[in-house]
């Protein structure tokens, strides 16, 4: 799972882009397919938006709001839309744009891969699978900030799986990694008559993250297998208000509801999904009432063991990427790290009473 | 002559709120002659007392969904002087497209939803569908147009959101502007002109009846008196509005949960009417051309004329937002959060122009910034003497019409104060013990 | 198929959720070919005895409330309970929260019983409410969608859920992260996340999401520099008869 | 994504089916013979279901409750309980629905060949295991005893009358039922169905229980059959959860790690019982 990133990228071809090479980049970026990249939202967020003007993209940007899911599985999404009267219904046209997505950060990437696995598992989704055909992923480093714990779940900020090419920002500009043939022919068409200086010399500094888990992650799936009923779940439902943040925005849950919706013509309408998310109160009722995970304690450790150990048992990786996003934008403060620290906790002195 | 009347409208129809219209006459004499105001009392003020300077204009809001826009800026206002809170020049000049959009909605909904079916002789606007279907057409175009205003500047034309104390919580894009403005003018001035043609045509039908009366409005030297300005009685001229005690003088009659006023006279009006006589001057070319086209001419003492005033004030508030988007896109739009740091807690005293006449608010903040004392006083309770009065001079003047004729004339008669009855029961004002 | 038969009534209220569905310009031919509105107060003179709906504006907070809501529920198939106030009491179940005689005396003072008031009721107290629409005003698009759940035959969908998945669906900039007060984790969604989504807080107007952690909120609300009593009054604002402690 | 083989397009999409017969059975439940297009086959398993799809109205998992040796329609039995199946509870002879599947595991009606089969239903319960009866008396020479044990509420929510008539009369099956409330009328048992168990003999060693009916009835069933020492093997459950898409998708009718849409809606009790969430 964990690659050293220093022989990743020591062993690949690389170029040194200074500011305006990296923006003419971005603008043969755009005449090749639909550019999405950071950019600002509100205040002090960010959010991945499909690039209008080169000047517009964030490189130096801790995390977006929503993860990069939305644009392959996005949160409403019409699934068909049909004509009661003569019993007919069409399927949606999924708009298949070439499309790059670029500054992407290595945990977000690997959020993909996650669903990947989980849309191709058993029956595979189309309207996933086929939103996904034609990206091309380009990464870039990251200053980890109080959030951010992906070292501790495996994923390294220099990861480039599945990335086409990656951004190392170096003085006054960019090193440019070529990960993949796709990213070499990208470099290729660029730097058509351009002198990108290949030669530089690179070092990974390692980058200080202030969140851990005190485990080694190969060790997680391990304690999950003796916590399910641990008294930190109810410890946490005591603080937790069942919002669902914490699923909408995590990169790897998927979970949705389907409604049917008809417009003022009562014959015609469609059928839509939105993301859900097994925090919220009804995920589980079924008619006459029964709720099969009424309790908080019990939709937190759901939501827990889907992220270290059901999936993880099948997928042998674990569904947690350590973007942070659930402990940042939880309104009650509740850290998805201190919650494993705590089951950790719990385990090794349930270990050494073992023991003795 | 006729000797007896008893005419009993029990929940007029076509206005906002509950009110009954009680006429009683015998052996030639006038007993009674009343709008009963029969709305539920709400309590605000009291309400109000303890809540925290962010949430009180999102409670008066609520007094009135008709003048939810101008209770929340009127409060904002008050809010405002009290806590020293400055706001910018760009936070003016929306809310003023606001004022602007709010009245330019109430005014066409008023006089073309509610009024109108009175002279064509229907009960509602939806008969008019299938034989007035263009006339009706275009009053849709000009309402959602109006909405559009405040969709847009407010985030929601009905109990806005994001025009908060000191400013805006989101900003329109100049995009969205320019949008709105190319709207105006292409959509907007040919349907006002369309509805101003409608009007002028079923003006035979507005009843000839006068009364002259004292006319109270908000007054401005440098613009149609809208959005801010000093008091002005048509009797005693100019106002500070923190004297507005002086004027309103409130008393409780048994007939209504709200309260009546009066100032020289036994009653004054508030309204279209009262801002058109008081500041006719400083209407718009394009309103100016309207008030000519309808007839119009101050000073004007039929009150049935204040459906007539506000469609001339629909075509000024047309045309002043186009002046007002201008001078914005000028500007630049730039992004300023909203002033919330008091620089001092106390009383803070505001009016505004709502489209059925001039509003007061009225608050004492305490060092917490929460809210101590509070007081509004609301159009409709202003004029409800003048509905008295008018209404005691009508009867005998029409009282050989048959009984059907001089019920539809009172009715008439009030629906053309286009009166807010749920929010005229709010201006009752506590004091608090502490 | 005839159309069916709808009515709407306004009890205490600003009125603003009837305003509201006159602001449904486009949509509102339409709706005429959908249904017959048989009674309308605000904008038609029309009175009806009977209707297959009747959506019902305000909170009941006078005797004459009482006998008018029971005659309405005799008379109609379905009973939808429009806004804020006729669902939870909205903004003026507030006054529930001072003693009534006081209050009174206070504003009306020797006359005070002239104008007879009961404490502020929402509309299922009294009546069976057969759906919500919630909200203050009240949703457009929801009363459009009930409208419509109605017109098929069919129950409408009920939300919930926290605003808070609304306003994450629409990628919102969260307004407790700058240091607002926010009452979307634990208030009723359906309203697109229309406060947050302009900038503004969640004020609670959809009444609170059904089995809350109440503790639990005050508790983040506390965590984000709200003390316990702010809290719980601002908690109050829509939801006075729902708050326990 | 390079190489993903893109099977099954139509996962979301139902197939236009018709409903030839509507048969009331109680207040609440009717019956629904449906017929997929073109005389196709739906090829289901006892135990298996359907997603019914009515356009404007949603979609809703609904067991098949007839035996795949009735070709080519099959039958579903459905209780009124909101959107979509109080519009079907509508609908008449002719009108068209959606249907996608069959999803879930269904019953593995090769294992249990030479055994004797016990089923407990619950109320409407009855109507997932009656695939499985009608399959095994369609089949009866290859299954040892038929043992059927049905509860419901009060006599008014007995279903299947006529079969239950049938069965009543056939010396080949032995049927047991019970009313918790009865009425004037009833004649029968009464009590919760767990008092139907202890009576009865059985080999307990070649016999499979089949256990479907409302949540909280699955404890106690087990327990009685407990009770006659009926090992853990031989146990299976349907069990019910909410469900939207019915393919493993939308999450809904999880179980701890397990999909009850895929892995379910049957369980073998041994599995089940590791399933902390599940009964
Ligand atoms: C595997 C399986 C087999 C089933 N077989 C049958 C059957 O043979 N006959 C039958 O009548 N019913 C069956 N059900 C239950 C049936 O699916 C629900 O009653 C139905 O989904 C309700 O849908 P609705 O649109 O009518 O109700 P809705 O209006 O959507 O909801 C009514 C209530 O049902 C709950 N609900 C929503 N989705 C489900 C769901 N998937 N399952 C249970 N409750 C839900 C909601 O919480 C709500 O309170 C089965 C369910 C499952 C999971
Ligand atoms: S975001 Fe926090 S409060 Fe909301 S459901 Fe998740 S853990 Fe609970
Ligand atoms: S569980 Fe939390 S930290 Fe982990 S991937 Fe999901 S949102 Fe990010
Ligand atoms: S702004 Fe309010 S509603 Fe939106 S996510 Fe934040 S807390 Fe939730």
């Amino acid at each position: 799972m964990y690659y050293d990133s220093n022989t990743g990228l020591n062993k690949m071809k690389r170029y040194y882009f200074d500011q305006p090479t990296t923006d003419k980049f971005v603008e043969f970026l755009m005449t090749q397919a639909e550019v999405i990249a950071p950019q600002k939202k509100g205040d002090a967020s960010y959010s991945y938006e499909v690039v209008t003007s080169g000047k517009d993209i964030v490189y130096d940007y801790p995390r977006t709001i929503q993860p990069l899911k939305k644009y392959f599985l996005p949160p409403r999404e019409t699934l068909l839309s049909f004509d009661s009267k003569n019993n007919e219904f069409k399927k949606t046209d999924i708009a298949l744009n070439n499309r790059i997505f670029f500054a992407i950060h290595s945990y977000e990437m690997q959020g993909i891969k996650r669903l990947d696995y989980s849309f191709t598992q058993g029956n595979p989704e189309f309207n996933y699978l086929q939103r996904r055909e034609n990206s091309i992923f380009i990464g870039i480093s990251f200053n980890p900030d109080k959030w951010h714990f992906t070292k501790s779940v495996g994923i390294s900020i220099e990861e480039v799986e599945r990335f086409s090419l990656y951004f190392e920002p170096v003085d006054n500009g960019f090193l440019v990694f070529e990960v993949d043939d796709t990213g070499k022919e990208l470099i290729s068409k660029f730097g058509n008559g351009l002198s990108l200086d290949a030669s530089m010399d690179f070092e990974v500094r390692e980058k200080e993250f202030k969140t851990k888990i005190k485990y080694h992650y190969n060790r997680l799936p391990q304690v999950f297998e003796h916590v399910y009923n641990s008294k930190v779940w109810s410890d946490i439902a005591q603080k937790c208000v069942g919002c669902g943040t914490c699923n909408l925005l995590c990169p790897t849950c998927y979970c949705f509801d389907v409604r049917d919706e008809v417009e003022l013509e009562i014959s015609k309408g469609k059928r839509e999904r939105f993301w859900d998310g097994c925090m919220l109160n009804e995920f589980a009722e079924v008619a006459g009432g029964e709720n099969f995970r009424e309790k908080l304690s019990s939709r937190t450790r759901h939501r827990l063991h889907r992220k270290f150990k059901y999936i993880t048992d099948h997928s042998g990786e674990l569904h947690c990427v350590g973007c942070g996003r659930c402990t940042k934008y939880c309104p009650a403060n509740i850290s998805i790290v201190e919650i494993i620290n705590n089951l950790i906790e719990e385990y090794s002195d349930h270990q050494k009473e073992q023991i003795i | 002559m006729k000797k007896d009347l008893n005419i009993n409208v029990h929940h007029l129809t076509r206005v906002e709120g509950h009110g009954n219209i009680v006429v009683d006459m015998k052996n030639g004499v006038l007993n009674k002659s009343e709008l009963h105001i029969v709305e539920a009392p709400r309590y605000f003020e009291a309400m109000l007392k303890g809540r925290n300077f962010h949430e009180v204009a999102i409670t008066t809001s609520r007094i009135c969904g008709i003048c939810s826009l101008g209770h929340q800026l009127t409060s904002l206002k008050a809010t405002e002087v009290a806590l020293g809170l400055e706001i910018s020049e760009q936070t003016e000049i929306l809310r003023k497209i606001l004022v602007d959009g709010a009245t330019f909605q109430s005014n066409i909904l008023h006089a073309l939803f509610l009024a109108t079916p009175d002279f064509l002789n229907v009960g509602s606007v939806f008969p008019l569908i299938n034989t007035h279907k263009e006339v009706v057409l275009a009053a849709l175009r000009l309402k959602r147009l109006a909405n559009d205003i405040g969709d847009l500047i407010s985030g929601r034309a009905i109990h806005p959101i994001s025009c908060v104390p000191g400013g805006f919580t989101k900003l329109p894009t100049e995009k969205e502007l320019s949008d709105l403005k190319e709207k105006l003018i292409k959509e907007g001035i040919p349907d006002a002109e369309f509805a101003v043609e409608v009007v002028a045509s079923l003006a035979d039908k507005i009843p000839t009846f006068e009364r002259e009366t004292e006319y109270i409005s908000v007054y401005n030297d440098k613009e149609y008196g809208f959005y801010d300005g000093v008091i002005c009685s048509s009797d005693s001229g100019l106002i500070p509005v923190d004297n507005y005690l002086e004027i309103t003088n409130e008393f409780i009659v048994s007939h209504s949960t709200s309260k009546h006023a009066k100032f020289n006279r036994s009653s004054y009006m508030v309204g279209a009417l009262a801002r058109f006589n008081n500041s006719h001057k400083l209407l718009n070319p394009l309103a100016q051309k309207v008030a000519e086209k309808l007839g119009l001419v101050a000073p004007n003492y039929n009150p049935y004329m204040n459906t007539v005033a506000q469609v001339v004030e629909v075509a000024h508030c047309i045309e002043n937002t186009i002046g007002l988007i201008d001078m914005l896109l000028d500007r630049g739009i730039k992004n300023e959060k909203p002033n919330q740091e008091p620089t001092k807690y106390g009383r803070g005293i505001a009016t505004t122009e709502v489209p059925r006449g001039i509003l007061f608010h009225d608050y004492t903040y305490n060092r917490k910034g929460l809210i101590e004392k509070a007081n509004c006083v609301i159009p409709t309770g202003q004029n409800l003497a003048n509905i008295d009065d008018d209404m005691k001079k009508l009867v005998p003047e029409i009282i050989e019409e048959s009984k059907e004729d001089i019920t539809k004339k009172l009715e008439m008669l009030v629906r053309a104060y286009d009166p807010c009855i749920s929010c005229s029961v709010h201006m009752l004002e506590v004091d608090f013990i502490e | 198929m005839s159309k069916p038969k709808v009515a709407f009534f306004d009890f205490t209220s600003c009125e603003g959720c009837q305003l509201n569905k006159l602001n449904l310009e486009n949509d509102l031919l339409s709706i005429l070919e959908l249904v017959d509105i048989v009674e309308f107060r605000e904008a038609m003179d029309d009175k009806a005895d009977e209707y297959d709906i009747a959506f019902i504006e305000g909170s009941i907070s006078t005797p004459t409330c009482v006998e008018r809501i029971h005659d309405i529920r005799r008379r109609t198939k379905i009973l939808v309970a429009l806004g804020a106030c006729a669902v939870n009491g909205g903004i003026n179940a507030m006054k529930n929260l001072y003693p009534a005689d006081w209050v009174k005396e206070e504003v009306y003072g020797e006359d005070k019983y002239l104008f007879p008031s009961i404490p502020v009721q929402p509309v299922s107290a009294l009546v069976k409410v057969d759906y919500e629409i919630r909200g203050c005003p009240m949703s457009t698009p929801e009363f459009l969608h009930v409208l419509k759940s109605l017109v098929l035959g069919r129950k409408p969908e009920s939300f919930d859920y926290a605003v808070c998945v609304e306003c994450k669906l629409k990628e919102n900039e969260c307004v407790l992260d700058k240091g607002m007060f926010c009452l979307g984790p634990i208030s009723r969604a359906g309203c697109d996340a229309i406060c947050p989504s302009n900038g503004q807080y969640c004020t609670g107007c959809r009444g609170l999401v059904s089995n809350i952690n109440e503790n639990g909120a005050v508790d983040m609300l506390k965590q984000h520099g709200f003390s316990e009593k702010e809290a719980l009054n601002r908690m109050r604002l829509y939801c006075a008869n729902d708050i326990e402690n | 994504m390079e190489n993903t083989a893109i099977e099954k397009q139509d996962l979301y999409y139902p197939m236009m089916s018709e409903i030839v017969k509507v048969e009331t059975l109680t207040n609440l439940e009717k019956r629904f013979e449906i017929a997929l297009p073109d005389n196709q086959i739906l090829g289901h398993l006892p135990g298996q279901f359907v997603e019914v799809s009515i356009f404007g109205y949603g979609e809703a998992p609904i067991s098949i409750c007839s035996s795949p040796t009735k070709m080519p329609n099959f039958d579903l039995t459905v209780r009124n309980a909101g959107k979509l199946t109080d519009k079907m509870h509508s609908m008449k002879e002719g009108s068209k629905i959606g249907i996608r599947g069959p999803y879930g595991n269904g019953f593995d009606v090769t294992k249990f060949e030479g055994k004797d089969i016990l089923f407990v239903c619950g109320g409407i319960g009855l109507a997932p295991l009656k695939s499985l009866i009608d399959y095994t008396i369609a089949k009866r020479q290859k299954y040892g005893r038929i043992i059927i044990l049905y509860g419901t509420k009060n006599p008014s929510e007995i279903l299947f009358k006529e079969d239950i008539k049938m069965w009543q009369g056939s010396k080949e099956i032995e049927f047991h039922m019970t009313v918790d409330k009865p009425d004037e009328y009833w004649k029968g048992n009464t009590g919760v169905i767990t008092t139907l168990i202890p009576p009865i003999d059985l080999d307990i060693s070649n016999t499979i229980a089949t256990v479907v009916g409302p949540p909280i009835m699955y404890k106690f069933v087990i327990m009685s059959l407990k009770g006659k020492r009926m090992p853990d093997e031989n146990i299976y459950l349907s069990l019910e959860r909410r469900m939207k898409c019915g393919v493993g998708k939308c999450g809904h009718c999880q179980i701890n790690d397990t999909y009850v849409c895929q892995d379910g809606p049957v369980f073998h009790y041994p599995h089940a019982k590791q399933l902390e969430e599940a009964i």
